[in-house]
């Protein structure tokens, strides 16, 4: 068995282990899910290495070729009859998507250290979660990547249902039933590219390779888009993301707003684009419009909100619109943003809804006019608050900026078989955000860490545990290092998408009427 | 007479209208009754039925194997294990409910 | 570059070191240890000013270019971001006349405001945080100066924006100071938005360009600005028949630029940030907010001036904008009271009259451009000196409104000594540094033609001298009023309150006096000499010598004038200032609450942008979005509802479907199968 | 041949006798009745067995059917000892129905029968006995054996067997919910229940067992 198999092994054998524990030892609990994930992120590291040693002799080939490539790659045949096979892989763009996941769910580990209500059910559900999405980011498999992709999206509703609060069984409901529309349209879309593929397999790898008619790209496209769209949280299908983060415990929001919305524009990236580039090409302006909308509209949305939970879920649709505006730009800026956008999107929402959790495990309230002048009684969490804030508004230095000057780039320069005009003056709506953002962020954090303390019992309050910060440290570094040496992120990624772009180029001059 | 009465010999169809009657009439109270155990007793006319035909078609189809009769041995066994599951669960039910009224039974849509 | 001296090749060190100061102090001292934090914050920057001026010296004796002019050094090349092949950024540091200079002025007034500020906040809570906070701007701004492409220089300008917020917004828990830190982020924000874009812009067509060049290009990267000041470059930029809404592309992207830097120099009307930002320590003022960082958009325009230059229209908007804030804000100093709100309004005329004379320069009128950095040079060191003097006050009497200072100059010999020489260098006064620099940016607006930028420039010269002199003659003049004092300070220890004012601490008076021999020694300095435009063949003119009488007598003039009103209006009875202003009436009170500026911002950001888009797009969400997401799950539920009520839970009745369900199917199959 | 115009009158007596008792199974108010009805149809199907000939089947259906599972019936409703277990009013609407239901089934039915060409019973040498025949099917192994389904209707009478007994233990009202409820009503219903399952559980699971291990020697 190989290093993708185990990445989905681990934790998926730590949830077994959990399952062992005596439900009444809460704490080796704890423990058992922190050391599995330890341990997933130490082979993570691992992978990382040994990906990179296979990887990097073959960055300056891959920069004409028109087909990805797979390392470590794993196939053993499953349901031969119908071309199924196991076929598990690294390329850069799962590896660092495997790395945030590896690193967010450490640290929802960590942050979820106070959870006593059925411990063990929410790690063991927690772990699976994210085997499925280990799963989803390591298969190139169509139909083990839906299976996966299922996994990943199940477990959150007894999760969010169970362990959270507010109106969690709506939003819970919600965000499932919504998230099964997607998943319909993905499996729609699998299965036209099944079977319109002469082979009729499921192997990405192959399907790749196979030229899928222009009329059967064109409407077999938006679906994957839209589907994968709606985890994205693609307006106007993110209505979930509010409900669903508000109501989910921190681990779970964390997880959530960091990994699983990285599926969506993973899936649109990987399936969508990869895939169909004749489709893609022929909605890709559609779709920049529509996640322009994301972007201005979420950030402008998170203007007024209350909660710090909602806030930060509009910010969230704000910035995976960035993810999918990113994929929709069709070139390698754009997607290289993307890329770097999900995962420093992840790396920054999950630090914002661990500070959230342990912010209100500590004052009770969520509600942002409720707060002030936490600064002065918790200096740690506010500064970490306040270097993901300034990583979400963009800050050169953290990760946020490194992402959004791709994107904007990618935006702006187009490509040739788009009108530049419609996409510059998309781009510069999409830029008013960074402003919109700014005056969000700020305001937000001023109320809640600035002025004088506001509550009186809130100036009792302590700083962050030991865990906490080791959860936040961990994430806050993550941002600083990736904004600071994008280099690393850059060379893991760039080559897997050198090939997309080249294929996307490829059709593109095949376009009649197109200069 | 005699021959008479020897011309009645009933064919296939005669046979199968008996039991399809038969059948008809556990239906009717299948449907009909209130009581449970009713039921379940209109049930056992249909399994009842069932069981004839079986041996009914070994005899006019294969008179010389006795897989209909299997059947038949079958259908009376399972029959056996039905009544047994089913009279239990009317008992513990009459324990809950101090009723058997499958007019009142009707949890399963709550 | 083998033959460069040790200096010159590790120019990254200078900016290294308060960025290693910087980490070392905010992630390992500030916690531990308070004072040894800002000895060490203050040690790091003094080292980074000592290798400045080393470097300078090394620059300086560099051999000229065949042009005459001093050579143009990229001895750092890192690549940082790589966007695409021929669009990579690389950190790195640019050595040019101007960037040498700022690079000098902004270590030495950041060591002096260092050590300044270890007196000045000495004791207070946030010392550690100030001091990381400190090294972060000056690293910062450092990077800023250096950078050799346009995506360091807007790496560093968001970083310094960041700086300056959290130290604008340094005492935290009072809402003016948190309210003017958000203030100066967004408003400086949006305007990064319009460098940004230009960036796009120019990143776009200089890309094609560099992409279209081949190996002529090779080393060079798009966005560098050695690439896009290369003159090819810029005749190709030039000729872009690229138009949108009528204006040309390259004007575009310069005005878009221009944006940026308008916004960073606190350009009408985008000026509005600056006077808040005084809610920071006064330090910080006099270091961010006056002598470095607003100079930054200054600087953007300078670095990039070939490209103004080849956009008539882009000049046209740098002088008329930079012109008109010059007036429009030494209009309003005249009436603040707020000592560091005046300060406030000079810089932001000052920073006017910096960029109407990059705005009045051209390859065939240079002098504009030098006298611009000149003038950048030289108000670098007594703004700051009348900054750290208005701190010395402040600190002494605890109070910002000069209405309730007075008579402070038997008190404060020194800081009054200082803050005079200072005060009489921006008034233009020969030979102090302020005449020298304000001399050449008149000539220059004289001499290109520009004969209204010239009166207005003669206008404010003599406004600024009217309005420093007001501050000067309230506070330091007349009689001592401060018997009752407010402590509406901005900082803690009020030990000496109600005793007399006395001296500040030799460590804040010594920075100040290093700062008082500059402004006399800065006039002198070659400025002229070295920063000069350097024409795109490569070739100097000859260098515009000495002073120019023409100009030089009216300056000075309209200065004296200004000091001899100030000095009529509130050196004596102050009964004339009274019914002056009474007699200005309505007007004065218009200027007073600076042109009821704030209040439109105010009214723009709550009542349109939060009531009438934010709040509107919220419930929009809430109530369509997502009432769409519930009617949909609601009629999907009303539907089950209908179907529900064939389930009634009763065996019986399903027994009845079922029955039919075999009639039927029994039917449908005799039905379909009969021949 | 006299044999066969026995054969005959006793085939239409047995078809009137089995209709008319299967009648008042349906229709009797009373359980009890009815369930004597039932094992009187049955009795009379084994009769048909007979005239079938399966004396073999035919003694089962009188042990199992008529002896065990009517038995069974009628023990249990008699041990319950409530009235509300021996009565039934079917009301009006379900009766239409369940007419309707039985019409249109024995309608479709006739139907069907109409156009079918019918066979007269074969005249060939029946084997002396079904029950070697019946032993020869049910345990062979071979390609036309019944060995396998033979087993695994044990194992359903076994799992009925236990099943039986532990759907109908004796289970405190209190206890409901927590020893696993068999039945899903069984939840809500602990609720309502109010000591009534001592009286009718006690006697419960002894009628149980004995007619399974008897039918699954059958």
């Amino acid at each position: 068995m190989g290093l993708a198999s185990w990445l989905i092994l681990i934790p998926f054998l730590t949830a077994l282990a959990v399952l062992a524990v005596p439900t009444r030892r809460s704490d080796l609990i704890r423990w058992v899910a922190l050391v599995g994930t330890a341990a997933h992120l130490a082979l993570t590291s691992y992978t990382t290495w040994a990906f990179w040693q296979e990887a990097s002799p073959d960055l300056v080939a891959v920069r004409t070729e028109t087909v990805s490539r797979v390392y470590l790659v794993e196939r053993v045949p499953w349901f031969e009859s119908l071309g199924i096979d196991y076929l598990v892989g690294v390329d850069g763009v799962s590896m660092s998507m495997v790395i945030l996941t590896s690193i967010i769910i450490f640290t929802g580990v960590l942050a979820s250290w106070n959870v006593v209500h059925r411990t063990k059910e929410f790690f063991t559900l927690l772990l699976v979660l994210v085997t499925g999405v280990f799963g989803v980011f390591l298969s190139f498999d169509l139909f083990l990547f839906f299976m996966f992709y299922e996994v990943a999206v199940l477990p959150m509703y007894l999760l969010i249902g169970v362990w959270g609060t507010g109106r969690k069984e709506y939003s819970a409901m919600k965000l499932t039933l919504m998230l099964m529309v997607g998943s319909a349209l993905i499996l729609v879309g699998f299965l036209a590219m099944y079977h319109a593929n002469g082979s009729t397999t499921f192997d990405l790898t192959k399907l790749a390779q196979a030229h899928f008619e222009t009329g059967l790209q064109r409407w077999v496209f938006p679906l994957i888009f839209i589907g994968f769209g709606i985890l994205g949280a693609m307006y106007p299908f993110h209505t979930w993301s509010p409900d669903g983060h508000a109501s989910a415990p921190t681990a779970v929001s964390m997880l959530h707003a960091g990994v699983l919305m990285k599926l969506g524009g993973y899936g649109a990236l990987r399936i969508g684009v990869y895939l169909l580039p004749e489709g893609a090409q022929y909605w890709g302006l559609f779709f920049m419009a529509v996640t322009t909308i994301n972007i201005v509209y979420g950030s402008l949305g998170a203007i007024t909100q209350k909660d710090l939970k909602y806030f930060t879920a509009y910010s969230s649709v704000s910035h995976c619109g960035f993810v999918l505006f990113g994929v929709a730009t069709l070139n390698l800026m754009g997607l290289k943003g993307a890329v770097l956008q999900m995962f420093s999107h992840g790396v920054m929402t999950g630090l914002f809804f661990a500070l959230i959790g342990m912010v209100y495990g500590r004052t009770h309230t969520r509600i942002i006019p409720e707060m002030g002048g936490l600064g002065k009684v918790m200096p740690w969490l506010a500064a970490c608050f306040y270097i993901g804030g300034m990583a979400s508004l963009g800050l050169p230095g953290l990760a946020g900026f490194i992402a959004e000057s791709h994107i904007f780039l990618g935006g702006f320069f187009g490509n040739s078989w788009t009108n530049p005009i419609l996409s510059r003056t998309l781009t510069v709506l999409a830029t008013l955000s960074i402003v919109v953002t700014a005056v969000y962020v700020l305001r937000g954090l001023a109320t809640v860490f600035q002025g004088p303390v506001r509550d009186p019992h809130h100036a009792e309050l302590t700083d962050a545990t030991l865990t906490e910060r080791l959860s936040t440290g961990i994430l806050v570094a993550t941002l600083v290092v990736t904004g600071m040496v994008p280099g690393l992120l850059i060379d893991l990624i760039e080559g897997t998408l050198f090939p997309i772009v080249n294929r996307l180029q490829a059709t593109g001059m095949a376009i009649p009427g197109h200069s | 007479m005699v021959e008479y009465l020897q011309s009645l010999t009933p064919d296939l169809n005669t046979w199968l209208m008996f039991t399809s009657a038969l059948f008809a009439l556990g239906i009717y109270g299948m449907l009909s009754r209130r009581n449970a155990v009713g039921v379940l007793l209109s049930l056992e006319l249909c399994l009842n039925a069932g069981a004839v035909n079986f041996a009914l078609f070994n005899r006019f189809w294969s008179p010389v194997q006795v897989d209909g009769a299997v059947m038949s041995l079958f259908v009376i066994a399972i029959a056996a294990a039905e009544v047994v599951v089913a009279m239990a669960i009317f008992v513990a039910l009459f324990g809950y409910r101090r009723t058997v009224d499958v007019t009142q039974l009707n949890l399963v849509r709550e | 570059m083998p033959d460069l001296s040790f200096i010159l090749s590790h120019a990254w060190l200078i900016p290294a070191l308060p960025l290693a100061s910087f980490l070392l102090v905010g992630l390992v001292l500030r916690p531990l240890h308070k004072p040894l934090a800002g000895a060490v914050a203050t040690a790091a920057v003094f080292a980074a000013a000592g290798l400045s001026w080393w470097l300078a010296f090394d620059y300086l004796h560099l051999p000229k270019t065949a042009g005459g002019a001093l050579p143009v050094l990229v001895p750092t090349s890192v690549e940082w971001l790589r966007f695409q092949e021929g669009l990579s950024v690389h950190l790195g540091t640019l050595l040019d006349p101007i960037s040498v200079m700022l690079l000098v002025v902004v270590t030495t007034v950041s060591a002096l405001v260092h050590l300044y500020s270890t007196g000045y906040l000495h004791g207070e809570d946030g010392y550690g945080r100030y001091f990381t906070f400190l090294n972060l701007f000056t690293f910062s701004m450092l990077g800023l100066v250096l950078a050799p492409n346009l995506v360091q220089m807007y790496v560093c300008w968001e970083l310094v924006g960041a700086s300056s917020f959290f130290l604008i917004g340094y005492y935290y828990d009072r809402p003016s100071a948190v309210s003017a830190s958000k203030k100066a982020f967004i408003v400086t924000r949006f305007a990064d938005l319009g460098f940004l874009l230009g960036i796009l812009v120019l990143g776009y067509y200089a890309f094609t360009i560099h992409a279209g060049m081949g190996a002529a290009a090779a080393g060079q990267q798009a966005l560098d600005f050695a690439f896009l000041t290369r003159p090819d470059v810029l005749s190709q930029l030039q000729a872009l028949q690229g138009q949108f809404l009528g204006i040309g592309t390259l004007t575009l992207a310069a005005v878009l630029i221009y944006t940026g830097g308008a916004g960073k120099s606190a350009m009408f009307p985008l000026h509005i940030w600056l006077p808040d930002a005084m809610e920071g320590p006064t330090p910080v003022s006099a270091l961010i907010h006056a002598a470095t960082m607003v100079v930054a958009g200054v600087y953007l325009v300078a670095r990039s001036f070939p490209i103004f230059a080849a956009s008539a229209e882009a000049l046209q908007v740098v002088m008329v904008v930079g012109a008109f804030t010059s007036l429009f804000a030494a209009t309003i100093g005249c009436t603040q009271d707020d000592i560091k709100r005046v300060l406030a309004f000079s810089t932001l005329s000052q920073l006017g009259y910096m960029m109407f004379a990059l705005g009045v320069a051209s390859y065939e009128h240079p002098l504009g451009y030098t006298a611009s950095m000149f003038h950048l040079f030289t108000h670098a060191f007594f703004k700051a000196l009348l900054f750290l003097g208005a701190g010395s006050v402040i600190h002494a009497v605890h109070t910002n409104n000069i209405w309730q200072m007075g008579g402070l100059r038997k008190y404060m010999p020194i800081t009054h000594g200082l803050f005079l020489l200072a005060t009489l260098a921006i008034a233009g006064i020969p030979p102090l540094a302020g005449f020298f620099s304000k001399d050449e940016i008149l000539a220059a607006a004289l001499h290109s033609g520009h004969t209204v930028v010239f009166g207005v420039g003669l206008l404010v010269a003599g406004m600024t001298a009217f309005y420093m002199f007001r501050i000067y003659f309230v506070t330091f003049w007349g009689e001592r009023r401060l018997s009752h004092l407010h402590h509406q300070d901005d900082h803690s220890h009020d030990d000496h309150s109600h005793a007399d004012p006395h001296e500040s601490p030799a460590v804040m008076w010594i920075p100040m006096a290093v700062l008082g021999l500059l402004t006399i020694g800065a006039g002198f300095v070659p400025i002229p000499e070295w920063v000069r435009l350097v024409p795109l063949d490569g070739k100097l003119p000859e260098a515009h010598h000495g002073v120019d009488l023409a100009v030089a007598i009216p300056g000075t003039l309209a200065g004296v004038i200004g000091i001899a009103l100030a000095w009529f209006f509130y050196a004596g009875d102050p009964q004339r200032a009274n019914s002056a202003v009474l007699k200005l009436g309505r007007f004065y009170a218009v200027i007073k609450a600076k042109f009821y500026f704030d209040e439109i911002y105010l009214f723009v950001t709550k009542s349109i942008i939060f009531r009438l888009i934010a709040g509107p797009i919220a419930w929009f969400d809430r109530m369509v979005v997502d009432g769409l997401v519930n009617a949909t799950g609601w009629v999907t539920r009303l539907g089950g509802t209908a179907v529900n009520a064939s389930q009634t839970g009763q065996v019986q009745t399903y027994g009845s479907w079922l029955m039919s369900g075999v009639v039927l199917a029994v039917v449908v199959l005799w039905a379909t199968t009969r021949q | 041949m006299v044999g066969q115009a026995v054969a005959n009158v006793l085939f239409y007596l047995i078809v009137a006798v089995s209709l008319w008792l299967a009648w008042s199974v349906v229709s009797s108010r009373r359980i009890l009745r009815a369930a004597v009805a039932l094992m009187g149809v049955l009795g009379a199907s084994a009769g048909l067995y007979l005239l079938l000939g399966f004396p073999f089947l035919a003694g089962v259906q009188v042990l199992v059917y008529v002896g065990g599972i009517v038995v069974l019936l009628v023990f249990a409703v008699m041990l319950t000892r409530s009235q509300e277990l021996l009565e039934d009013h079917p009301s009006d609407l379900r009766h239409k129905v369940a007419v309707l239901a039985g019409g249109a089934f024995f309608g479709v039915h006739l139907w069907a029968l109409r156009g079918m060409p019918s066979a007269r019973a074969p005249r060939v040498s029946l084997p002396a006995s079904d029950t070697e025949m019946l032993g020869r099917a049910l345990l062979s192994t071979g390609a036309d054996g019944y060995a396998l389904p033979f087993e695994v209707v044990s194992l359903i009478l076994l799992a009925a067997m236990i099943g039986g007994i532990v759907i109908a233990r004796k289970t405190q009202p209190g206890q409901a919910a927590t020893t696993e409820p068999v039945h899903p009503l069984a939840a809500d219903a602990a609720l309502t229940a109010a000591g009534s399952a001592e009286q009718l559980a006690e006697s419960a699971p002894a009628p149980v067992s004995p007619p399974v291990r008897e039918a699954a020697h059958g």
